[in-house]
């Protein structure tokens, strides 16, 4: 419909498939990102209470 | 059964840690397809004709890499001796890990099937029927490997010889197995390869855990 | 109960290794087999155990569930511990536990069986981080995790500590006691109770 | 420079520096994007050549330098690993990992979606786009190593000899069009070539891409940061429970 | 040097011992190439047409079935905390193992396109340039393969891991084998492919041992 | 010669095992490693021959070639014997010593070897066919086929009967009095001449 507005040629299909891949894909990660985020800070909290100190990162080696 | 499925469980819970399990075989079978074209040249016609042996070929692929150690791993660290303690028969003990094996590397390819579909411009309406193929054949290919696995317990890097040991067990699931799929892709639809198909897979689970447990045994020793 | 083998002869790699042994191991007992190296200690265990077959003889139960075989009854320790590195302490235990009874396993056996071999403290770590000994007691543990009347054990002190030797010894005494009956091969003084030893002298070798 | 990068390196000021940098990098990302897309669709003409098509190239192009601006990061972030035992450095190049795969993932779709109309043809197994394939591989191959690793501090390490085994790539595909000749758009210095009608949307988008991967990359790492940190607690409860000395817990 | 010489002379006698070596790898070859037609149909056209990427493809498998043990048995027998000991540097261990693996996988490779040859109806006097072809690309499969290996030593079942990580590496190779051996098949002689493919091979030659090497290292920890 | 460990610090899996330790192991010394399971003997070993890099402090050895790391001046004999199954006892035997020494071994010095450790009968087996006892026996030849003045040993005794024992301890005293230096864990007495004792505490558990 987009389209029509827009016209965008013969190959208009290809264009909006391109970006509506990337508009998904990102948008993806980014919740992803959010919803992993907030499992970890839950976590996070959940162990607090049960008395774990916070303490920095367990580093690589 | 709780034994059977007890040792499902820790197969598939070992085929996650130890080797990624489906997500390697997802991308595994993307790596061994995209390939393909590689090796055989960039022809699309050639490669749409052909898209039903690459799918079989990958497949047998995935399951020699991944074959070899499904025995090996238990009789090395001693699992194997207490697992031939259990109630469970041999035969069983077999069967599940054949059975492990399957839901780790044909299922993957059943779901990637659709993808490899579209890759090889496919009929949308034919998805279903290329995923029942794949999930028909290829429980022949765990259930007859098992027996390659349990003859080659021994031979430490087997995998070579294991190969020689059961490619030519695998020719008729690949003969029927590539014209199933074909089928399913040319007009004349799921036919008598589908069949045959699903007799040799079925065939292969009753046979495959006998013989692989008979060849266990006198590893036992 | 009793276990029985009579006039075994048993081969390995085509040499004779045990040329007509004959001897039975009653409820209530523990048989320590000793000899040097290279005697045949395993090769007469994994004989008991069903794995090998003797060119001559049988070994059976008397008394035992005579549908079963005695592989089907007894526990196995052998060299390997059938430990798998990339399952937990507690999911390794969980497993054989299952697996062996056949029954869904509860959280509290398998956590006491751990707690007899003093692995309650490792439960959640890979098995990948034990050091040898602790590896050694999870394999050991599998003896409570599923009842069975016999016990066949190859060097079960193997890497074991002297605390956790105790703790084995305390393990196969209380078997003993409430009716089981172990062999046990050795080339360490245990301090079990009823016990008798068989010496198995090496066909070939002085050393 | 030196006490921004000591700063860094320490995961807890890392944690307060990021999150006061996160809403921003978000966004000016988000910002940049939206004009960008304004400027592909609404101020910027038709290629005389590629029609309308040439709009793929505002994402696809953005796309294809992410793919392998981040395997270059993750090099370099292994390098810091292998030799300087940078304790930050492994977080980045897990939390860098996926995303990489991802836009090497979109350059490959958008390329193809715009070959088809272009070349006639979805795929041609040419240097360029080979090469990008097997960085998509190599992607694929970092995570399921490092999936695979029971012990972590190995897994970190091994990856990172892959990754830097596997950066010989990234020259392949940078010159492989000046090297072979391709169907594919050659390396342009395209601030000669391009129109500046489409060079300023495409530099738009493509910094704007740049900005949205960086802040994907804080949030990711942040999220692995809070990942290690669950572990270590964990590790310190079960530890209160059992007698294990809690010092033993890593810091 | 001694003790170089000595690791070749032990992992070739353990290859020979243990999964047939040579001759599994000849046997191995020739299933493959007569299941090609199989899985790709009885055009002949068409397989001669692609005969060299079936000759490479054959090679990839054969390395990916046969690689994925070759540190890893030492490593679980602890043979390779011993090796780790030697004077040697462990950059020359890993070179040695992979030699020891071409040995055993590039050289029956190489003795065989003869027959592969005769198969695809080649012309006689361009053997001699095949066997070359063969003989020059197949050390990149053996080294690189061996950096895979070593990184998967520690994933007990890794043979699906292990092709997932090295056949990334692997494509250069095979995309300029597969065109030395077209190019020597047809007019246009040994060119370009044939120079890429022995300056792939000695690269890996060199980097294969010591990306190997560190990542051993890392796996004795 | 004298090999010195200063203040090491060794974490495993994240865990520190070893806090702050220090030794020191003279010429013709022997330090017996001993502690519960899981105390960090092995952990320790394995640190020396330079295996696990330590958190912090150093292991460095004073008077030794040092054009050499420690473990190319060492034997390291682990829980497992770099045993292959599929050579013969003399062809394993023959490999490590042409590989450790580096020049082409003499048949005459690897019968020596395997004869002191009474596996000169056994010599053209295969070492599949070995028992645990001899498969560990093989493991400790390597110690006599090539000279090194460190010994690293990781309950060597593990399997062996009591007279290999001895042999293993007359072996060690061989060496200690030519002026070599070993450090060997194990939960068992053995009679060493010029021992001292490094009892390991565990930092984590009782049992
Ligand atoms: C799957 C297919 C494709 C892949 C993997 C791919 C990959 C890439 C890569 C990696 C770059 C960055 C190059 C650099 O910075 O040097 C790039 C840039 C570019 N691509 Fe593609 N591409 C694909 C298809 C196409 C198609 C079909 C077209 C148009 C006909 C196209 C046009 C361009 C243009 C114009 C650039 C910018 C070149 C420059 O000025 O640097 N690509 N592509
Ligand atoms: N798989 C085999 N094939 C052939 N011969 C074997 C095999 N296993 C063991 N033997 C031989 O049989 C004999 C008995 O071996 P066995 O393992 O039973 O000894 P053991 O008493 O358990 O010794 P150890 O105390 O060392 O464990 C040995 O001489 C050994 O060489
Ligand atoms: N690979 C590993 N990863 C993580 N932790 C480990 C690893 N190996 C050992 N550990 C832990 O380090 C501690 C010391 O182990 P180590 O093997 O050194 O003990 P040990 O003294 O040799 O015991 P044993 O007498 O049982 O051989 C143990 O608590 C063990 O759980
Ligand atoms: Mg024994
Ligand atoms: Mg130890």
């Amino acid at each position: 419909m987009q389209a029509k507005l827009m016209d965008l040629g013969p190959h208009a299909a290809f264009i909006w498939i391109s970006y509506a891949a990337v508009t998904f894909v990102v948008a993806g990660l980014v919740a992803w990102l959010i919803f992993d985020g907030k499992k970890q800070a839950a976590a996070i909290d959940a162990l607090e209470k049960r008395g774990a100190r916070r303490r920095s990162m367990s580093a690589v080696e | 059964m709780t034994s059977f499925w007890a040792l499902v469980r820790r197969d598939l819970r070992l085929a996650i840690r130890e080797g990624g399990a489906i997500g390697t075989a997802l991308g595994f079978f993307l790596v061994v397809v995209s390939l393909m074209p590689l090796g055989l040249g960039p022809d699309l016609n050639l490669l749409a004709r052909i898209a039903a042996g690459i799918l079989w070929i990958a497949l047998l692929l995935a399951a020699l890499l991944s074959l070899n150690r499904i025995f090996e791993t238990d009789y090395e660290d001693g699992t194997l001796d207490v697992l031939a303690t259990g109630r469970l028969p041999l035969e069983l003990v077999a069967a599940a890990k054949a059975l492990a094996h399957w839901i780790t590397t044909g299922i993957p390819l059943a779901l990637l099937a659709p993808v490899l579909g579209i890759l090889l411009n496919l009929d949308l309406r034919s998805y279903p029927i290329l995923v029942a193929t794949t999930l028909a054949g290829t429980p022949a290919v765990s259930f007859l490997g098992a027996i390659g696995a349990a003859l080659t317990v021994k031979a430490r890097r087997g995998g070579l010889l294991l190969a020689l040991v059961v490619l030519p067990l695998y020719i008729p699931t690949l003969i029927f197995g590539i014209s199933a799929v074909g089928a399913v892709m040319g007009p004349a639809g799921m036919g008598a390869a589908f069949l045959i198909l699903t007799a040799i897979s079925l065939a292969a689970v009753v046979l495959g855990p006998i013989a692989a447990a008979a060849a266990l045994r006198i590893q036992l020793q | 109960m009793q276990l029985i083998a009579e006039d075994l002869i048993i081969e390995r790699g085509g040499r004779i290794v045990i040329d007509g042994l004959s001897f039975a191991v009653s409820e209530g007992e523990a048989l320590v087999l000793s000899g040097a190296n290279g005697a045949g200690k395993t090769t007469l265990l994994r004989t008991v155990a069903g794995y090998i077959r003797p060119s001559s003889g049988s070994v059976h139960l008397d008394g035992g569930d005579s549908e079963l075989t005695i592989s089907e009854q007894a526990h196995v320790v052998g060299h390997a511990n059938a430990v798998k590195s990339s399952l937990t302490v507690f999911e390794n235990a969980a497993f054989w536990s299952e697996y062996l009874s056949g029954s869904v396993a509860d959280a509290e056996s398998i956590e006491r069986a751990l707690r007899h071999f003093g692995l309650d403290d490792l439960a959640e770590f890979p098995a990948a981080y034990l050091s040898a000994g602790q590896r050694r007691r999870l394999g050991l543990a599998r003896l409570l995790l599923a009842v069975r009347p016999v016990w066949l054990l190859d060097e079960p002190t193997v890497s074991l500590d002297i605390a956790s030797s105790d703790r084995l010894v305390a393990a196969v005494n209380d078997h003993t006691r409430a009716g089981g009956l172990a062999i046990i091969a050795t080339h360490l003084p245990l301090a079990l109770e009823r016990v008798r030893t068989l010496t198995i002298i090496s066909r070939r070798m002085a050393a | 420079m030196q006490t921004l990068t000591q700063q860094l390196a320490n995961p807890t000021r890392f944690m307060g520096l990021s999150a006061r940098v996160l809403p921003w990098a978000s966004g000016i990302a988000a910002g940049l994007i939206a004009v960008g897309i304004y400027l592909a669709f609404f101020d910027s003409p038709a290629d005389y050549q590629q029609g309308e098509t040439v709009r793929i190239m505002y994402i696809h192009v953005p796309c294809a330098w992410l793919s392998m601006m981040i395997y270059g990061l993750i090099a370099m972030s292994s390098f810091g690993l292998l030799v300087f035992r940078h304790p930050l450095a492994d977080v980045s190049a897990k939390a860098a990992a996926p995303l990489g795969a991802a836009f090497t993932f979109l350059a490959l779709l958008t390329g193809s979606l715009w070959g088809k109309p272009m070349w006639g043809t979805y795929w041609v197994w040419d240097a360029r786009l080979t090469s990008v394939l097997i960085l998509f591989f190599l992607y694929l191959g970092l995570i399921a190593l490092r999936a695979a690793l029971e012990d972590e501090s190995a897994g970190a390490k091994l990856t990172a000899i892959l990754a830097l085994v596997g950066v010989t790539i990234l020259p392949i595909i940078k010159f492989s069009v000046n090297w072979w000749n391709t169907l594919h758009q050659p390396s342009t210095d395209f601030t000669a070539t391009v129109d500046p009608s489409m060079r300023w949307p495409l530099l738009v988008m493509a910094l704007g891409f740049t900005v949205l991967f960086f802040a994907m990359h804080l949030k990711a790492m942040r999220n692995e940061i809070m990942r290690r940190r669950v572990k270590a607690m964990r590790a310190q409860v079960v530890a209160g429970r059992d007698r294990l000395a809690a010092s033993g817990v890593a810091s």
